[in-house]
């Protein structure tokens, strides 16, 4: 029997009787100082999103919102292509973007390098798609140059999550999962984990006034089932696994669109680089990650925090001793 | 929202989303230069020549814990769950300066509120005064220190390449703080601690020109912006060190000065 | 569905969904399946992951596009033409698959020598009768030569008759004359190859805007992954159907099909993809004028129709599965009237109401608009936003004394009195509206046929809030009542309503899935009433398949073709839900008609000597052993009919149908290249530019748009049908995944509301720096019938085409939206018009001729009727704690 | 390389953290299908205290395996959705308002209008009734359409009898 099956026959943790006013105020006030026994640990989780199979249908945001019965936050047509979700928020965890690359190697041609004008530069790599020789080959067609990309964007869930390291309330957690948390109990707003974010995934609530993000389906998780979005995802753009296999499987998948003629193919968030940890909700990209608004380069903030403490401390020290000198020194009969 | 004239892409747009920082930040970080700024001067000025400095310091506790006090309640204030400001305490997470931050500000909190209190009631014993002023001491400047690194320790645009930031802040914070200190020990008539105040302002300004320009660089401040900062912070109060009548002149500069600074700090990354 | 029924002899979808991943190769036309049908499509791209090719051919660059490997833009409205050029190549170039043609299909058959083709007659074909437009198939010589079993009539021609087209296609002799050499000059292969001839890779480029190159490398594709190893499908939906030549595009697309051997076959066939959850039932049972359950053709006011004798010789095909029909008629009858129905009373067979003419819902439309209706039921539909040239649905709504309305939310067609920003103010309309609130999906059981002609019973969770009550419901009480009121009539005018069989109550107490009890006890046991479709023989016992009707009488049946849904007592079929490993047809998991065939015709998936065309493509075949056929799929044959069984001469029925001929509902066992009878626009396709075209016919310039097509005059309806300056921009509808049909399901719904939040226009950049407007504008576009503002969403994805020699614009509009909703805005159909075509009056709303202009600046000063609502509920889970409560409900504690 | 603090010490995970589980536990489901377009995917209805909790897909289902497309991942919104009307809706000729009306009454006087127009028709000499008509089924269940097409064609005699489909 599927989980979906297996979970209902599971008792529910009790609710606490409703407390008194007095009693309110203590759970309130204690809330944040009791602590759960900590999980035993699992093997790391996350998501691989194959942006080469992205229909663009959006099924991944309306199963996220549903499942974790978040708001519709706002009515706006964009104009951006398809895209009227505009961005990551509190309120809307996955995003499907949009990309149109069309007419872009004739633009291409035509327009001076590097002079910027449009925002679906490719990679130069895009040129070789089309066989050198020109003819059509009915064995492997070549990957149409006129493309519409379509990406379904989340939290990364970063190895090394700087929002992790930002939050001074250990309201954001490492689960049991490896998947970055953020326990809705007990953020309290502070949205520095908004401003460590390379990313842009979170922001805080216009509800609540806390920082909410993709939980990868924590509590769906807990009972063996698959994160909504990855669950609902008609065309497998999205998966959902343990990260060791979803890497492996992701590795193949590259390996064989390479073969297809897609020379662009690569992973983003697979490995990590000199400044940033791997991601365990990675991607498959088909052209530059910055087309699809992801930095190309991201960089953990915390990479810089030694080394500004320490011009920080040495100047603030130099300062004190300056001011003690004066104090000391000046002014005083000799 | 209005539409963009075209099907734009993401390529051209920041990524990261500025956090909910606003007028009450800038306040925090202002009046967390202003505190810090003023205790530490005072406090080593205490230390070094308690005589001289004895009428400022029964002044400069009180000040730096009513300013203390304020850049709390906008702290607080700030979160996006004010009723959940006690979950700050809820973990000492060294990693996260804002954490740091937090227990320094607490810490100094503690002793600061026993200095201002011995100088507000007039106890004045031998022993606790200095005890307290050495325990304060690192604490005030933890708090001085980690706000700068809160904001360079960022993905956010303008912040994640301050690399000076952090040393701006508290260079600038001791100057401001020397510089309040000396205007008041002017109308206090303490003579003796403004002349030494007055050459420690001139001193401290002259020690935050360094960090200050690599961070303008970094930060690639707005010209308007470098040459307010510029007159108020630096060139204004360097010219007014010679003339004791206008210490207040000076005092009030380096904070419109700072202040200033600190806006276009915070306001930063919403500008991307 | 006369195209896939005449060609094949049923008119449904020949495969399953999941059978796509089978297929070497995809046609998507006439389809947007990865925004319309997001979850079928990863059938198609499943195939491309095993190396399959997908190609797309439409109008717009749309999200299917960018996930096909070949994407080739035609103009809308230019199908038969791209598909003529494809059959072309196929043809000239010898790519067509012999065996099966010759054995499988009417390619050799001898055709009346009296016939003419379009070729000769400049665009039109014999038998054409000016005067009213029609065809009469009887005078244009279409028949095969030779004797012909039945005459057919001249009312074949005209519209309102359609039995014949969705099933079987009509009556021709069994036994054709053939020349299985294929020269005959008036054999169907050479008549087929001269049609076609016109159709060049540079002709149909011309019509159709793409490049010659684009239609060869279609046709190699295809070409190139058929035959015995491989096999190619071919997908459509509406951008093919809602057409005045709809019919002859799925009839070009089963002509190829036929002639690269693709039917009946794993990975082959014509995949129907269709809008509703159960549009494929609802034609099944046919809540249709012209049709009777299970695809019998409703009797007329013709004589022969007057009496059930008369009815049952006229109708009846003489070979061919439709040899039982009289079984199904008079099962029919008998599940209907109950005892009433003797064999004295014909069976009730005189109280079903005779066909006089055309009373589709368009012409329906057309009678409420001029005042000649006086009461309308529309149940979960929105004429007066979805409804073609939706202005002149609002004046029919206007101009009846009642409308019930059944629905969940306040449809356009439940407020067009107040809040229709067009009409006049509610104290100027008289319209009497009642409002039935109708449960929804979760709040009821019942049956889904899905587009692969699947039955699917969906269970009741929860007790609907309130009064909200199925439609099930609401007829049952209805039909109660009335029975009722007509209790003591003496009039035989009544007898009907009074002998009708209408018991359904509920036997035991109404129990949910969490064992409490229902609060509604009156509504109707859904299960008895599938069984009453299943049928039953007369001692109660419920059938196992069609094949035991009789038509004495004995038996009693709903819907002949959905017999074997409930086999036992106690067993619903639809119901079940088990998966077969190793068989990919999962035969046990619902229900498909016939008889849970998943493949229809898989016969031909076999030589013509019962074995598999090869290893890879192995469906059903021939075990020479057990002597009768086998494989994972239920076989479309007679189970143990040899491949070697040749009928006798005069045999009648099933027993006629050789052994080797897969088409069985076909009175000679054939896939029909072409078609004698069954569709009354022609025996061939055709291409006929759309009835509002900038452009003239340049294939046959003598005859610009399909001749049958019936227009409806008229000051609401007015046409721009000559090539014309005034709206030279092709327009084409669209549905967005986003959103669902005129948004009574999608536009109430602020978690959909927010992807799509409003009506825009899709058009290039080249259009765009013409009139003059920048991506996001507001812009108006405008027909002969109505103008409406939307958004311009400017993108490179459309591109102008180059058709006859100059450049031609289109414009995508979505159909979502209209003026009840939490958004509001533009309604796409109120642009398009009241047309339709012959064979089905099908109207035209996926091409029509526009005219785009700037502004107005504030745009279409809509005003939401619902104000959004961001959260479904924000009551937290019942009996479950803050851990556990969903995470964004902001329910949990702390 | 840079070195992070991977924070491998236990996390302050709160006690609420420690109970996550999903909301599903404890309750009923139901298999069900979508009511949106013709693919026909397979979807499971949970409930919980006779409410409607959460729907998704079925992964049983052969034809989408547990996926969903947005509008039925919106299935949810559908049915537990503020501006469904749960009580009749009256409008009077030539009223600006809706006035709510009991179930009973709504079927009684629509029966009566049925009545009059078909008796009017039919007296009038009229073979079949075409005076009033039907619209709508291809959201429905068969049995629905069925029951419409039965009473309205076999009982009533009614010729406009239609839905979306048209072939």
């Amino acid at each position: 029997m599927a989980a979906e099956f297996d979970v209902t026959a599971r008792g529910s943790p009790a609710a606490d009787p409703p407390p008194g006013i007095l009693g309110k105020v203590m759970r309130h006030l204690l809330h944040p100082f009791r602590r759960g026994t900590p999980p035993q640990p699992q093997p790391a989780t996350g998501f691989y999103t194959d942006t080469s199979v992205c229909i663009g249908c959006k099924a991944c945001e309306v199963a996220c919102k549903q499942w974790n019965q978040l708001p519709a936050d706002g009515f706006a047509f964009t104009g951006n292509s398809y895209d009227n979700t505009g961005a990551l928020s509190a309120e809307s965890w996955r995003h499907v973007k949009f990309v149109e690359q069309f007419d872009v190697l004739r633009s291409l041609r035509e327009r001076v390098p590097g002079n910027g004008g449009g925002t679906s530069e490719p990679l130069a790599e895009r040129a070789e798609h089309s066989p050198a020789d020109g003819r059509l080959s009915l064995d492997v067609i070549p990957p149409p140059a006129d493309r519409w990309l379509m990406m379904s964007d989340v939290c990364k869930h970063c190895a090394a999550a700087p929002c992790q390291h930002a939050c001074p309330t250990g309201a954001i957690v490492y689960n049991e999962f490896g998947n970055v948390y953020i326990q809705p109990d007990i953020c309290n707003g502070c949205a520095y984990c908004i401003a460590a974010c390379p990313f842009g995934v979170i922001t805080r609530s216009h509800f609540d006034g806390h920082a909410h993000k993709c939980t990868l389906c924590y509590d769906r998780q807990k009972d063996g089932l698959v994160p909504a979005c990855a669950k609902a995802c008609p065309t497998a753009s999205i998966q959902f696994g343990p990260v060791a296999e979803l890497r492996e499987r992701a590795a193949k998948r590259v390996d064989e669109l390479k073969q297809r003629g897609h020379a662009a193919a690569h992973l983003y968030g697979n490995q990590r680089t000199e400044a940033y940890s791997e991601l365990h909700s990675f991607y498959l990209l088909l052209d530059r990650p910055a087309v699809y608004g992801l930095p190309d380069d991201p960089v953990n903030p915390w990479v810089h925090m030694r080394g500004d403490y320490l011009r920080t401390v040495a100047f603030g020290l130099a300062g004190l001793l300056l001011t003690l000198a004066v104090f000391l020194l000046a002014g005083r009969p000799a | 929202m209005t539409p963009s004239p075209t099907a734009t892409g993401y390529a051209h747009r920041e990524v990261t989303k500025p956090p909910n920082w606003h007028g009450l930040v800038v306040w925090d970080v202002m009046l967390n230069a202003v505190t810090t700024g003023v205790f530490l001067v005072a406090a080593v000025g205490d230390l070094a020549r308690p005589t001289a400095f004895a009428p400022v310091a029964a002044w400069a506790y009180p000040l730096a814990l009513a300013v203390l006090l304020a850049d709390l309640v906008c702290l607080v204030l700030d979160l996006g769950n004010p009723l959940r400001f006690h979950h700050m305490l809820r973990v000492f997470k060294p990693s996260s300066p804002m954490s740091l931050g937090v227990w320094c500000l607490t810490a100094y909190s503690l002793p600061l509120t026993g200095l201002a209190a011995c100088a507000l009631f007039g106890w004045r014993t031998e022993w606790l005064h200095p005890a307290l002023l050495v325990v304060a001491l690192p604490f005030s400047f933890g708090s001085a220190a980690y706000k700068g690194v809160l904001f360079s320790t960022t993905a956010q645009p303008g912040w994640r390449d301050a690399r000076w930031l952090g040393a701006y802040h508290v260079t600038s914070a001791l100057a401001i703080g020397a510089g309040v200190l000396w205007a008041l020990a002017e109308w206090l008539g303490a003579s003796e601690a403004a002349g030494l105040l007055r050459w420690a302002t001139a001193g401290l300004i002259l020690l935050g020109v360094y960090p200050a320009v690599r961070f303008a660089v970094e930060f690639r401040a707005s010209r308007v912006v470098m040459v307010v900062v510029t007159v108020l912070s630096f060139v204004l109060p360097l010219v007014l060190v010679a003339t004791p009548q206008a210490a207040w002149v000076a005092a009030v500069a380096l904070l419109v000065g700072g202040y200033v600074a600190r806006s276009a700090l915070v306001h930063r990354p919403h500008r991307s | 569905m006369p195209g896939l029924g005449a060609t094949l002899g049923r008119g449904a979808a020949t495969t399953y969904q999941q059978d796509l991943a089978n297929a070497d190769c995809l046609l998507v036309m006439g389809s947007n399946m990865a925004e319309a049908h997001p979850v079928g499509f990863r059938w198609p791209l499943k195939a491309k992951e095993n190396g399959a090719t997908l190609i797309h051919v439409d109008p717009r660059f749309s999200r299917t596009s960018a996930l096909c490997d070949v994407f080739v833009p035609i103009r809308a409205g230019t199908d038969i033409a791209f598909l003529g050029g494809l059959i072309r190549h196929v043809i000239e170039h010898d790519k067509w698959f012999r065996e099966f043609v010759l054995a499988y299909t009417n390619a050799a058959v001898i055709v009346d020598e009296g016939f003419r083709d379009t070729e000769e007659l400049g665009g039109l074909f014999s038998g054409f009768d000016p005067t009213d437009r029609t065809y009469d198939p009887q005078a244009g010589h279409w028949n095969y030569a030779g004797a012909n079993g039945k005459t057919q009539h001249k009312d074949e021609g005209n519209p309102g008759t359609h039995g014949y087209g969705h099933m079987g296609g009509g009556e021709q002799h069994p036994q054709p004359q053939k020349d299985p050499t294929l020269r005959h000059p008036n054999c169907v292969f050479q008549i087929l190859k001269r049609h076609f001839a016109r159709y060049t890779p540079e002709a149909v480029a011309g019509v159709c805007g793409c490049s010659p190159e684009q239609v060869v490398r279609v046709a190699e594709l295809l070409a190139a992954n058929s035959g015995r190893e491989r096999t190619s499908t071919i997908v459509y939906a509406v951008g093919w159907t809602h057409h005045t030549t709809g019919v002859q595009i799925i009839r070009a697309a089963g002509i190829l099909q036929l002639l690269l051997g693709n039917m009946g076959r794993p990975g082959g066939g014509i995949m129907a993809m269709r809008g509703h959850s159960s549009i494929q039932g609802s034609t099944d049972v046919a809540t249709l004028y012209d049709l009777l359950p299970g695809y019998l053709p409703q009797p007329t006011t013709d004589d022969a129709h007057s009496t059930l004798r008369g009815y049952l010789d006229k109708e009846t095909l003489s070979t061919g599965y439709w040899a039982n029909m009289p079984a199904f008629v008079v099962s029919l009858l008998k599940a209907w009237y109950g005892a009433a129905a003797t064999p004295e009373n014909e069976f009730g067979f005189g109280w079903i109401p005779r066909v006089d003419g055309d009373h589709s819902h368009l012409v329906t439309t057309d009678r409420m608009a001029r005042g000649e209706m006086t009461g309308y039921f529309v149940f979960g539909q929105n004429p007066a936003g979805g409804g073609m040239n939706a202005g002149m649905q609002r004046a029919g709504l206007r101009a009846l004394d009642w409308l019930v309305v059944a629905d969940w939310f306040e449809t356009e067609t439940a407020t067009f009195w107040k809040n229709d920003p067009t009409g006049p103010p509610p104290r100027d309309v008289k319209t009497e509206v009642f409002f039935i609130p109708a449960a929804g999906s979760p709040e009821k059981e019942g049956t889904l046929v899905n587009t692969q002609r699947l039955l699917q019973w969906h269970n009741q969770a929860l007790d609907p809030p309130g009064d909200c009550r199925s439609d099930a419901w609401f007829v049952y009480q209805l039909g109660r009542r009335l029975k009722e009121l007509y209790a003591d009539s003496a009039d035989p005018r009544d007898w009907p309503i009074q002998a009708l069989t209408w018991d359904y109550d509920r036997r035991h107490p109404h129990t949910l899935p969490d064992r409490t009890a229902s609060r509604i006890h009156d509504e109707p046991d859904t299960l008895r009433i599938l069984q009453e479709m299943n049928g039953r023989t007369a001692d109660g016992r419920l059938l196992q398949t069609f094949g035991e009707l009789k038509d004495d009488g004995s038996t009693a049946c709903g819907c002949w073709i959905y017999s074997g849904v409930t086999p036992e007592p106690g067993r619903n079929r639809a119901n079940e839900r088990d998966r077969t490993p190793g068989n990919p047809v999962e035969p046990n998991w619902g229900f498909a008609w016939p008889l849970n065939r998943r493949v229809m015709y898989n016969r031909a998936s076999a030589d013509p000597d019962g074995k598999p065309w090869s290893e890879r493509k192995k469906l059903i075949w021939w075990d020479e052993a057990e002597q009768r056929w086998t494989g994972p799929d239920v076989p479309d044959f007679e189970p143990t009919k040899p491949p070697t069984y040749r009928p006798p001469a005069g045999a009648t029925g099933m027993a006629a149908i050789a052994g080797d001929t897969p088409f069985i509902m076909k009175t000679d066992g054939l896939g029909w290249l072409y078609a004698a009878k069954g569709v009354k626009d022609g025996p061939l396709p055709a291409h006929y530019e759309p009835i509002e075209s900038p452009v003239g016919n340049s294939l046959h310039p003598r005859q610009p748009d399909n001749p049958t097509v019936r227009t409806f005059p008229g000051p609401l309806n007015p046409l721009a049908a000559a090539p014309t300056a005034d709206f030279p921009v092709v327009a084409t509808t669209f549905r967005l995944t986003e959103h669902y049909l005129s948004g009574p399901m999608s536009r109430f719904n602020s978690w959909l509301n927010e992807l799509m939040p409003e009506m825009f226009v899709e058009c290039g950049p080249e259009l765009a720096a013409e009139v003059g407007f920048a991506n996001g504008d507001w812009v108006t576009v405008r027909t002969p019938r109505a103008g409406i503002v939307c958004r311009a969403l400017v993108t490179s994805r459309i591109k102008p085409l180059r058709v006859d020699g100059r450049a031609v614009h289109q414009v995508g509009l979505p159909f979502h939206w209209a003026f009840a909703g939490e958004t509001v805005g533009g309604n796409a159909n109120d642009l398009t018009s009241i047309v339709a075509d012959v064979n089905v009056s099908m109207h035209e709303a996926k091409v029509f001729a526009v005219r785009v202009e700037k502004g107005p600046a504030g745009g279409p000063g809509l005003l939401p009727t619902k104000r959004p609502v961001a959260w479904p509920t924000r009551e937290p889970t019942p009996g479950t704690p803050p851990a556990a409560q969903p995470e964004g409900g902001y329910a949990h504690g702390g | 390389m840079f070195s992070l603090p991977m924070s491998n010490r236990p996390q302050p995970f709160s006690p609420q953290t420690s109970d996550k589980a999903s909301r599903l536990r404890g309750a009923t489901v139901t298999a069900s299908v979508c009511p949106y377009c013709a693919v026909g995917c397979g979807q499971l209805i949970y409930t919980k205290g006779g409410r409607l909790i959460d729907i998704e897909g079925d992964p049983r289902s052969p034809i989408n395996e547990g996926t969903l497309c947005p509008k039925g991942a919106n299935a949810f919104q559908l049915a537990v959705n503020p501006h469904r009307v749960t009580q009749v809706l009256y409008r009077a000729p030539y009223s600006a308002k809706w006035e709510p009306k009991p179930l009973a009454w709504a079927v009684d006087t629509i029966a009566r209008r049925v009545k009059a127009a078909r008796d009017a028709e039919l007296s009038a000499g009229g073979k079949a009734v075409k005076s009033f008509g039907t619209l709508g089924g291809a959201t429905l269940d068969i049995e629905e359409n069925y029951l419409m097409k039965k009473l309205f064609t076999g009982g009533l005699g009614v010729l406009p009898v239609e839905n979306q489909a048209r072939i």
